[in-house]
């Protein structure tokens, strides 16, 4: 009796298996030659005994509107789902610049950002930032427009694990990290890293980042 | 006797001969050229297609002779080989170069072969060293080939198992920053800035920065503040030049204005932009 | 014992059933918490039970070269196949010469593959096998025109059910023309070739495939 059934469900539970989507009677049957296509109540038999099968498996067979299908259990989500977790994105250098130029030169506006970058700052790294809870709105400015005024957070500090702006570095120190890091920018001018100080030495060994990406 | 048969073969089910077909017309294996016949080129084109090259075709002709490679008679399979390719010329059927340049090595090694060999150079090369090396090598490779397209494989063989996962939409997890990151940020944007002449832009101590942006915040939520009551005695007695710095940076920059109804009367410091903020 | 094992066992197997494709050791770690993470062995215990089910069932757990991998049996694909109307595609002799050159002689030239073929290597070969992933380039031979050098990649061998290289099917063995001086003589007087029996005959049974087929 077994042995009858059996090439049967490994069939249709193959079948299943590889489909990953619902397959009614009808499908299942045409999986076999005309000549020896197993009727529904043969396939009915084979699907209770694979669903019997599926007590305490990973997965169970469901039936729905459009047929049986197997699936991954509800209760293995919060493992599962790890599978298609994104990887973090990165900021793109836009954003890491707003918000840096928010940091040193704040209330700043948009307007006082771009007129520094010489770029339009875009309102999603805006948004981006406040969503963070980053950078806030802390007034306005007395122009057409009152364009926010935007400063940064306690947030801002604890991400960063400062205890307050003054532990930001000195933006003279600042130029000989740019310098350090071997950016585009104008290097005959560099300085010797040698005249760097203790700190300032840490601070450049930290900064071995890896490549920079462009903002999508 | 065995025939080792071109790999794919139109039908398989065909009966075998003996014979290299020249062509297969309407099902029909043409053996012999018929003289008063033409065959269209196209008919032509389905033979050479069933090699996949010269050394194929000379493995072909090899084989069906149930030769061992390595007892090749050369001078019977350059004449067979030949007459394939002359054929093909008559035909005016255009070869691939490499057929062509098979036959010039083949009459080469015919040619050397019909030389005397000179007894006291022991070590002289049998001339057909190189070709069955190659025609050697070629085999192995359509061999394993042919085992490689045996081999079980996704998409024909196996299917691999793909269920449905439970809903699980895994939060996205927000970017990382290091500080370092965000200085060298700021230090490429100050270059930048700087290189662009009529940018001077003044950097106050971060501390009077803050200040300004938590004194400005203060008078966004309070409006109306007292001057006084901006400066905490617990800070001491920097937190207090602090605070004077920054409300003195905030009037320089428009954001405050101080107010005062009355000579002696107490003074007030309130947000420029405050009433268009307010409704 | 059997009841610590059996949560690991039923998150791996149902991660193995949702992914679709080989998850290796350092992605089913990934799966769980970094503080509840098992280590190798305890996975390899988990796959290990998950293999031995398997016996018997439609399906089996393959190691490839990417990682592990649940799989419906080839032997019940006659019916599986059926699932999808497009038969699956087939691969000429150019192209699988081609691929059995470069997996073998990793990293080659197409000049390298021309001169054992004897005939050119088309570029729609090399572009569908690069689009196929199953060869990448890995480097430039340093002589004129630099040519690519081609090997196989992993998906390669994911995808012709291999774990390694090793696992390709044998190379037949070169001969040597050792008995040329033979030369005269008419084939029918040489030694036979049972003389060379071993290897060869072992090469034989490797490469009798179905495709061949004797005469009477």
């Amino acid at each position: 009796m077994a042995s009858d059934t059996e090439p049967l469900r490994r069939i249709v539970e193959g079948a299943l298996l590889a489909a990953g989507r619902p397959l009614d009677i009808a499908q299942l049957q045409g999986l076999f030659d005309p000549l020896e296509q197993p009727d529904a109540v043969q396939l009915r038999a084979a699907l209770d005994a694979i669903a019997a099968d599926c007590a305490g498996r990973a997965w169970e067979l469901r039936q729905t509107a459009s047929g049986y299908r197997l699936q991954v259990r509800a209760e293995l989500a919060p493992w599962i789902s790890r599978l298609w977790e994104e990887k973090p994105r990165r900021y793109g250098r836009s954003l890491l610049e707003t918000l840096a130029l928010i940091a040193y030169r704040q209330p700043v506006t948009r307007g006082d950002i771009e007129s520094v970058r010489g770029v339009a700052v875009s309102s999603d790294t805006i948004k981006l930032l406040l969503e963070r809870e980053w950078v806030r709105v802390v007034g306005h400015r007395d122009v057409p427009g009152k364009p926010a005024l935007y400063a940064t957070t306690r947030q801002f500090l604890d991400y960063f694990n400062l205890e307050s702006l003054d532990q930001l570095p000195p933006l003279g120190e600042l130029r000989d990290l740019e310098f350090s890091e071997g950016l585009e920018l104008a290097p005959t001018e560099k300085p010797t890293l040698a005249t760097a100080a203790g700190p300032e030495l840490e601070l450049t060994a930290a900064t071995d980042l890896p490549e920079e990406r462009a903002e999508p | 006797m065995s025939v080792r048969e071109p790999q794919p073969q139109p039908d398989a089910a065909a009966p075998r001969q003996e014979e290299l077909p020249f062509a297969i017309v309407l099902g029909e294996r043409i053996t012999e050229l018929p003289v008063d016949l033409y065959i269209p080129p196209d008919a032509l084109e389905v033979v050479l297609e069933t090699f996949e090259g010269p050394l194929d075709l000379l493995l072909y002709l090899i084989r069906r002779r149930n030769l061992d490679i390595l007892l090749v008679d050369v001078a019977e399979i350059t004449r067979q080989y030949i007459d394939y390719i002359a054929m093909m010329g008559a035909l005016r059927f255009e070869l691939a170069a490499e057929y062509l340049v098979m036959a010039a090595m083949l009459a080469e090694i015919k040619s050397r072969m019909l030389l005397p060999r000179q007894p006291e150079i022991e070590d002289e090369d049998d001339p057909r060293a190189e070709l069955i090396r190659r025609l050697q090598e070629y085999e192995r490779f359509k061999e394993v080939a042919v085992a490689l397209d045996a081999l079980p494989r996704l998409e024909r063989d196996l299917f691999p198992a793909q269920l449905p996962a439970p809903d699980c939409s895994a939060p996205r997890p927000l970017p990382r920053v290091e500080l370092r990151e965000l200085l060298v940020a700021l230090a490429a944007v100050m270059e930048r800035a700087r290189l662009q002449e009529h940018h001077h832009i003044r950097f106050e101590p971060l501390s009077t920065r803050a200040r300004m942006a938590d004194v400005l915040d203060r008078l966004r939520t309070q409006g109306f503040v007292p001057f006084v009551a901006l400066f905490k005695v617990e800070e001491g007695r920097r937190g207090v030049v602090v605070t004077f710095l920054a409300i003195m940076e905030l009037v320089k920059e428009a954001l405050i204005e101080i107010v005062q109804a009355e000579p002696y009367a107490p003074i007030h410091v309130t947000a420029r932009a405050a009433d268009g903020e307010r409704h």
